[in-house]
């Protein structure tokens, strides 16, 4: 039982989990859920008593039974006593403090991360502000490597989206082409097939390894299939990474045909193939605030804590890629730009305070209350925040997903507001290519960019 | 793809000849060109309008009479396009009324389809009963039973858990309006689940999307859909165990 | 009469006016004042209407008559052939294509400037994305010079707003000590008055002259008070600068008490004095979208047309700092952060394309649907866009003028986040006292600081 | 303020002694510490309550009869506080029934003094009559007699201007309440406009604000309202015109 009292009012807030969801900046699917605060004042009330939590707290008191829930599980028995030693005096208010200070840095915060639970990031990053969240995960440098290296600081990557609605490999591979003349496709490019056909998925991977091996691009490929599929396919197609959608409750999770252990194994096969020369980094993972919810299975726990329990599942699999895919699902989640840009600098921030390579699919459908706008502001807030990487889909429109999320000529627009070069392997080859000069700008078209182009003809 | 080798060069904007998607788009600097932002902007306008649509039930019940196909109109418990877009739940339940209705179609060995506007009303309007026509006569060459068309307004997917675990059917089909984008707003998807009930979660089912002109054709997509049912009756399961297992 | 055909539905705007005013985004005070689109779809017709508008036709159509505004005949009277030459030849929506061209540089759009009217700035506004306004914003540099110079890039520069509710100097002092310790300053020391006291006024201005004196701080001072009291106290008060709030049509600037020839006058009286020393740049106007609403003055003009002919006005006087005040009326002209955040942006695009060193006051009210977030989010996109000054209010709270600004902290955020450092003369006045070190990383307490003070003690 | 200059060095949070501005707030790093941050959104949470809280009008009638001042209720045409925040034009127009009652009391040379809640209702309700008692005790020396005060749910400063046009009183005092800050809600201002009528602005008027605790106190404002009162019978003027001439 946590208590506020304010004037004369006193707030009282039954459990850690009845706390977090009340501390909550409002967000459509938390109301949805009725689990948020009922009054602005009582939101803050919860801020107030969240933020005098001790950290320790957090790891006698779960959000879902230790029995009932899997990520409970890994979240406890994985917990680093060592690491946490340095907060392990700290509230959730001190955490914040202790994050913004100018003593803790970058290395700092990377030795202490095994020791800071998904529940604890929720909860300081409900109590911080915009400028927080943007401050802290600024200095956070979490880099990560297959082919190209990602999240150096100064360098922004891009997952080309070069989606068909009836995976025609001509159609996907004028998509890949026009975004390799605008420098995407550093972080991964990344096909969802419509089909769920292993020959389908094995061809789009194979006319990737040709078009890779071809011009000798430095670059990962992944079709988004379900992981079972992925690893049916292992021997028989060239598989870089392994995809799979997660979510932060067992629940939740097994309504998307995901199990930890099958995750594991399926982690194993593609390990065996030895195709990242650089570490031992297969999985790109997507998450997204509502997911739980949205299959019913949030056990009342509020939507961005869910989410943060979605990168311990992440963290587990030491991933090469984790992308909150943050508007993705509708209105009834996140109802409007401003719930959007929140939820995607908060994710970003837990997911890099976890120690996660985190990039953001800055994203809308067309059912919610939101436009190009406020997508412009999100990827611009992100990439003051330094984020490791976002969406580069033709013309910010996805016909096969159908829903808007950020284009070439934006990541074009960030790299230049920001002074941002992509992942280094990359720029050499753009360089190479002629597609970028010395200087980072875009050439769209002379002799050597032909050379690509011919390739569809 | 055959990646045959040719000295003819392309140009930037002849990729559009590859994909509907926005490729080889007018910039100016590294930003979009005023004409492709302004048209974008509208397709946008005109995207967030289709979401909005109230459909026109009975126009299709008579449109599929036509085609010789028997249909009965039931509703969620959304009663608004506003409720139904912000609260998924109450597309997932049939109303008192429907699920009289649906009480009175219990058929142990039947399939059922179940046709519903989704997020977007005008797909299914445009192309639902095509659809419906073409997956007749495909699922015929099954011989299970097939109930009625179930109409069915501000629809969500696991709406049709509720009607099998009420008419007890063997397979469902949702045909549902898939969320429009700014490209099209015509898209169908289908999700079938074998032995449907209020047990069923998405792990339970398989599904066929992008149906529309550019993508899914409406004979490949019912076609695929005979072949799922197919395997889903040999082996009396869907989704993600039935994936597992060899085709 | 202007038309757009929208598959078989067509669009007519009756004038110049009605198109630029169907062509805004949504913002509340348009709704109120009836003149906005009545649909979404008819707002992009708008704007693709707008966009083939010759911008020569805005010479000869005026939104309100030559003989009825004082500000219609500034713009028309001032325009320059000479500079318009270059763009003469543009549609709306090729001057939007021509300002985001990697060949128009920052040298060619000030050639430009003298050449573009407000109603040419509102409109290519108009249709640009939010991520538009910030790309074209960040590479025009407008400098402007008193003892401190503002404005260039790299550099980012605050009013200190240290108000009073009782004009108490003890407590504006305490204020602006504090600030002074975060950098803060050196756009402009400005106090808004609460009392329209010429002694008060007086008062004001020679406490900080003395601080000014005694520290040798290179700074320049300003009380908000109307610009004719401000006149008639020039020989008898330390006057660096003349402030006033200013609006885009001569209805509303009357109800101001605000005449063309009255503030030349009071120019003249400040000019006099000489106390700048390195340009003729003695103005500091105050603007924002609304206010001629406000006064039922506008005319049937949207809010953020009457906003840029605000600036003809600023311009015609060649001001040292232009800042509009982009969230402070309230809700009922900019009803939530999604508005106020564009307006900021448009308000800061528009200032400097027609020339003149903008500064946002990034703000809101209590009775608007808006919080800190939003203010983090505009600041920080400001800050990408060069913006040349925001304000520092102690804690964001002004508890005189009862509306929130940016604070201390943020500016020191800014900073930070951005690297940026404050105008080259304060860099050195703030090293010399201690208060920063040479990496711009502010000392909150040292010795030196102490003196500064016991200037209060 | 006289500098004198001493040797007791102060610490930045003793800067606090001066002001109720936040100054001296505890930080960490460049950004305020989780403690004052909490504080301020919680000063937030409540002002923005205080400005849809609903007035009692009856109430502040019933104080201001046990300090003896005759006064009567009127209305603007908004009709909520929704209304009165959107619209600001409505608060600036008496309705209907309101208009009557201005009407029957027509009063050539009088002042009128309009108490209206503005965007503090609260600000109204608890320092509104004691202002009004005060400035009563000022204006007796004046002369000129005084309407019985007009107590005006959801108005704006400009409802004194028609107030004006129709009682052709000599002077209009809007005793409104201003809107709330974080630090304090219970803010006045007066608005003083001379020989009021709908040909009157903003530069026709003047203006004494920030009446509170921590501000102007009542003493001081109802002397400078009287003041400024005799200086504009005196030059039968206000407002920037009034500035301009010697004091
Ligand atoms: C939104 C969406 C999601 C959301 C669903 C949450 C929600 N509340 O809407 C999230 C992000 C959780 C999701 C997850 C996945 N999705 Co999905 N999703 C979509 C999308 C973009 C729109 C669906 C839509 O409009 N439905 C219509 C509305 C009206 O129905 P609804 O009842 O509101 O929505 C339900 C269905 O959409 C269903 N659903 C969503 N995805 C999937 C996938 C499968 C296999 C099944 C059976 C059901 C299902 O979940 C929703 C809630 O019950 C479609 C693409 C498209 N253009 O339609 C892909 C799509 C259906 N998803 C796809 C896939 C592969 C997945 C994943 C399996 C990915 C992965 N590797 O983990 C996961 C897991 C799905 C699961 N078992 O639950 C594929 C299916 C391919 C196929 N032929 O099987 C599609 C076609 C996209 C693609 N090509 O990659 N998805
Ligand atoms: C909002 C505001 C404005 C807005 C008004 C628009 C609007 N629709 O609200 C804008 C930005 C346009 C404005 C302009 C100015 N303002 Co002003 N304003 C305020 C503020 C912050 C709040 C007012 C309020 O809450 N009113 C209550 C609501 C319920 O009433 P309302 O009917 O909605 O609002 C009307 C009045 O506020 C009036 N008004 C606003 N400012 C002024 C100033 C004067 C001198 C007059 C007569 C009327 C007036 O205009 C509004 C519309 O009619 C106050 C400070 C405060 N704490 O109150 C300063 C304040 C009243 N303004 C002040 C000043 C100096 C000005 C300017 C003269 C500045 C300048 N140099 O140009 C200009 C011009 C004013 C004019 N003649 O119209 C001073 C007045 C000092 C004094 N004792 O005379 C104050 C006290 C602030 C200050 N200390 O600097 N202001």
């Amino acid at each position: 039982m946590y208590k506020t009292q304010i004037s004369n009012h006193s707030y009282c807030f039954e459990s850690l989990r009845d706390l977090l969801a009340k501390a909550s900046p409002l967000r459509s699917g938390d109301v949805l859920a009725g689990v948020c605060a009922s009054s602005y004042e009582e939101r803050i009330a919860a801020q107030l008593a969240l933020s005098n939590v001790p950290l320790k707290n957090f790891l006698n008191e779960v959000v879902i039974d230790y029995d009932k829930d899997d990520i409970t599980r890994l979240i406890i028995d994985t917990h680093d006593k060592e690491a946490f030693a340095t907060i392990s005096h700290l509230t959730v208010g001190g955490f914040r403090d202790w994050l913004l200070s100018t003593e803790v840095t970058n290395e700092i915060i990377l030795q202490t991360n095994k020791g800071i639970t998904p529940e604890m990031a929720a909860a300081v990053s409900k109590i911080m502000s915009l400028q927080d969240l943007i401050l802290v995960a600024q200095k956070i440098e979490v880099v990560s490597k297959f082919r190209t290296t990602v999240g150096l600081k100064g360098r922004f990557s891009t997952r080309l989206q070069p989606n068909h609605p009836n995976d025609d490999n001509k159609g996907i591979m004028a998509s890949i082409l026009d975004g390799l003349l605008y420098g995407c496709g550093d972080a991964v490019i990344g096909i969802n097939p419509v089909s769920d056909s292993e020959e389908i998925a094995i061809s789009i991977l194979s006319m990737l390894e040709e078009l890779r091996l071809k011009f000798e691009i430095p670059m990962q490929s992944c079709v988004l299939s379900h992981y079972s599929l992925t690893k049916s396919i292992a021997n028989r197609a060239p598989v870089d990474l392994l995809f799979q959608s997660i979510a932060g409750t067992q629940k939740a999770n097994e309504s998307f045909g995901v199990y930890l252990n099958d995750l594991a194994e399926a982690q194993e096969a593609i390990l065996a193939l030895k195709r990242n020369p650089n570490s031992n980094q297969v999985f790109y993972f997507e998450t997204g605030q509502g997911t739980a919810l949205s299959a019913n299975a949030h056990a009342m726990i509020d939507q961005q804590t869910c989410e943060a329990r979605a990168y311990a599942v992440a963290r587990k699999f030491n991933p090469f890629l984790v992308n909150s895919v943050v508007g993705f699902i509708g209105p009834e989640y996140l109802f409007n730009g401003k719930q959007i840009i929140r939820a995607g600098l908060e994710d970003h921030f837990c997911g890099k305070l976890l120690g996660l390579p985190m990039g953001v699919d800055v994203c809308y459908t067309n059912h919610a209350d939101c436009d190009q706008d406020d997508m412009d502001n999100l990827s611009t807030l992100l990439a003051a925040a330094n984020c490791n990487f976002m969406m580069a889909v033709p013309g910010s429109d996805d016909i096969m997903l159908q829903y808007q999320s950020t284009s070439y000529n934006d990541a074009a627009y960030l790299r230049k507001v920001f002074n941002k070069k992509v992942a280094p392997e990359f720029e050499r080859w753009l360089e190479k290519m002629g597609i970028q000069n010395k200087n980072g700008e875009l050439a769209f078209a002379n002799e050597e960019i032909k050379k690509l182009l011919n390739h569809l003809s | 793809m055959s990646l045959e080798k040719s000295n003819s060069s392309l140009q930037r904007n002849e990729l559009k000849k590859f994909t509907t998607a926005r490729v080889g788009l007018s910039t100016s600097g590294v930003s979009l060109s005023t004409e492709e932002v302004l048209a974008f902007r509208l397709a946008h306008a005109r995207a967030v309008d289709a979401v909005w649509v109230e459909w026109n039930a009975t126009s299709i019940q008579e449109k599929l009479k036509s085609r010789g196909a028997k249909s009965t109109i039931i509703e969620s418990t959304a009663t608004s396009r506003l409720q139904y877009v912000q609260n998924p739940l109450l597309g997932c339940e049939l109303n008192g009324q429907s699920i009289e209705i649906v009480k009175a179609i219990k058929n142990e060995n039947a399939i059922s389809i179940i046709l519903a506007d989704g997020l977007s009303p005008k797909a299914v309007e445009e192309q639902g009963c095509e659809l419906i026509t073409a997956l007749l006569d495909e699922l015929r060459s099954i011989g299970n039973q097939i109930n009625p068309i179930f109409i069915c307004r501000n629809g969500r997917v696991a709406i049709g858990d509720q009607l099998g675990e009420i008419t007890k059917c063997k397979i469902a089909i949702v045909i549902i309006g898939e969320r429009p984008g700014l490209t099209t707003h015509q898209s169908l998807g289908m999700y079938i689940t074998a032995n449907p009930s209020l047990q069923s979660t998405n792990a339970d089912r398989n599904c066929i999307s992008n149906i529309h002109q550019e993508g899914l054709s409406i004979a490949q997509a019912s076609n695929e859909c005979k072949m799922l049912i197919q395997k889903m009756l040999k082996h009396n399961l869907s989704g993600y165990r039935l994936n597992q297992l060899p085709d």
